[in-house]
């Protein structure tokens, strides 16, 4: 059995795709999907015209990491085929057309679930990775707040 | 006693006004009576504390989860990472 | 309506992910699926060890850059939510674990078909882009023919 | 007459050993009268011009169609992009 990469991470840093790419790229690699949300500028919202200056992303750091690894524990038992899965939280003040979160998963093949796992991902970490963010805008700030309530085990 | 670390992110943070503290807690205190001290030294943050997610240890805990050695207990809002 | 930004290219040079999300997020914008394809070097088939020294890919570039924008058309009929699309090809000699193939599609949220839309562009891309691959090993160079033939109006 | 363009890729290139003729074609000759011409002229491409793709000005094209004036017709096999 190869030694699959698994990368987590809360970083500040700006995020760079081309370099997650490699590292989680096999010579048995021939497929991956990539998530990445960014910072909206213009949110629409009961009808108000909102406008986000920026987001104040905070992270529970080592409980965050610990958490992304076992996002990534749990796409490995959904979805044995996936080879190598990164998953980067940037946190700090980030301005609209930013890129925030990446996840993003490998395969021999692009049939064997990479679509579905970095899905999975991205929900998961949307519901257990402590990490919360603040809108700025011109009225002052609001956080926002997640639906999800973890169960025991989770 | 049991000396325990307590941290708060985000909005719990903003209700408690600290980011960290530590707390001395009768041994085998559950994680609702660790609420139920909280919201003694913190008595406009009652209604945050009876909402909070709450972490041991980084894993998730829950109100019967009773406080081990030396732990790091975390309080905080529902995620909204992304 | 705001103009959404389309890009599709063949190209002999190196993909980058980060640049290409940045020319398709708009302030809109709060999610991206990305997939992209790359050269394995070891493929299992029938039983035998191959291995590909690299692949020399070629385009008929004209046509192959109408068919990516046909794509991209059929996926913003499909879902209309989908506001930037990058469908990027890239041709010549390609040695393993190189990325040759980009389909990215963003949107305001992630759940209005970000990635079934890329899901939806590679499948169209190996279908009707005429681009062909020929691998080289140890023992000399194979085409390699896809299965599809493209019906009246594709 | 009608001068056409006929490029060749992947497989067909190596059948025939051309990149691109330019070719007189009669008037109203359909994309199987022109397979039949280029069997004439590559006789052991026969096999392989039987099961080529072929496009029309950038347009994927079929037996029946009929090659219109200065048309840039193109004949590969199967494509496998990605």
């Amino acid at each position: 059995m190869p030694e699959f990469p698994t990368i987590f991470s809360i970083t500040e840093d700006e995020l760079n795709l081309d370099e997650l790419l490699a590292q989680i790229t096999l010579t048995s690699t021939g497929a991956a999907c990539f998530f990445t949300g960014m910072v909206r500028g213009a949110t629409q919202r009961d009808g108000l015209p909102p406008e986000t200056e920026y987001l104040e992303y905070e992270a529970y750091t080592p409980m965050a990491e610990a958490k992304m690894g076992q996002v990534a524990d749990e796409i490995r038992q959904r979805w044995p085929t996936v080879e190598g899965i990164a998953i980067v939280q940037r946190i700090g003040r980030l301005y609209p057309q930013t890129p925030t979160v990446l996840i993003a998963c490998t395969a021999a093949h692009r049939d064997t679930g990479v679509f579905e796992a970095a899905r999975y991902g991205i929900d998961r970490l949307k519901e257990i990775v402590p990490v919360w963010k603040k809108e700025i805008g011109p009225d002052g700030g609001t956080w926002i707040e997640g639906g999800y309530t973890p169960q025991p085990g989770e | 006693m049991n000396e325990i670390t307590v941290l708060f992110f985000a909005t719990m943070r903003d209700h408690t006004g600290e980011r960290k503290i530590l707390l001395d807690v009768p041994e085998n205190t559950p994680v609702s009576g660790l609420k139920t001290l909280l919201a003694e030294r913190y008595p406009h943050a009652t209604g945050a504390l009876d909402a909070t997610l709450v972490s041991i240890n980084r894993d998730y805990a829950f109100d019967e989860d009773i406080i081990p050695a030396g732990a790091e207990v975390a309080m905080f809002p529902h995620v909204s990472g992304g």
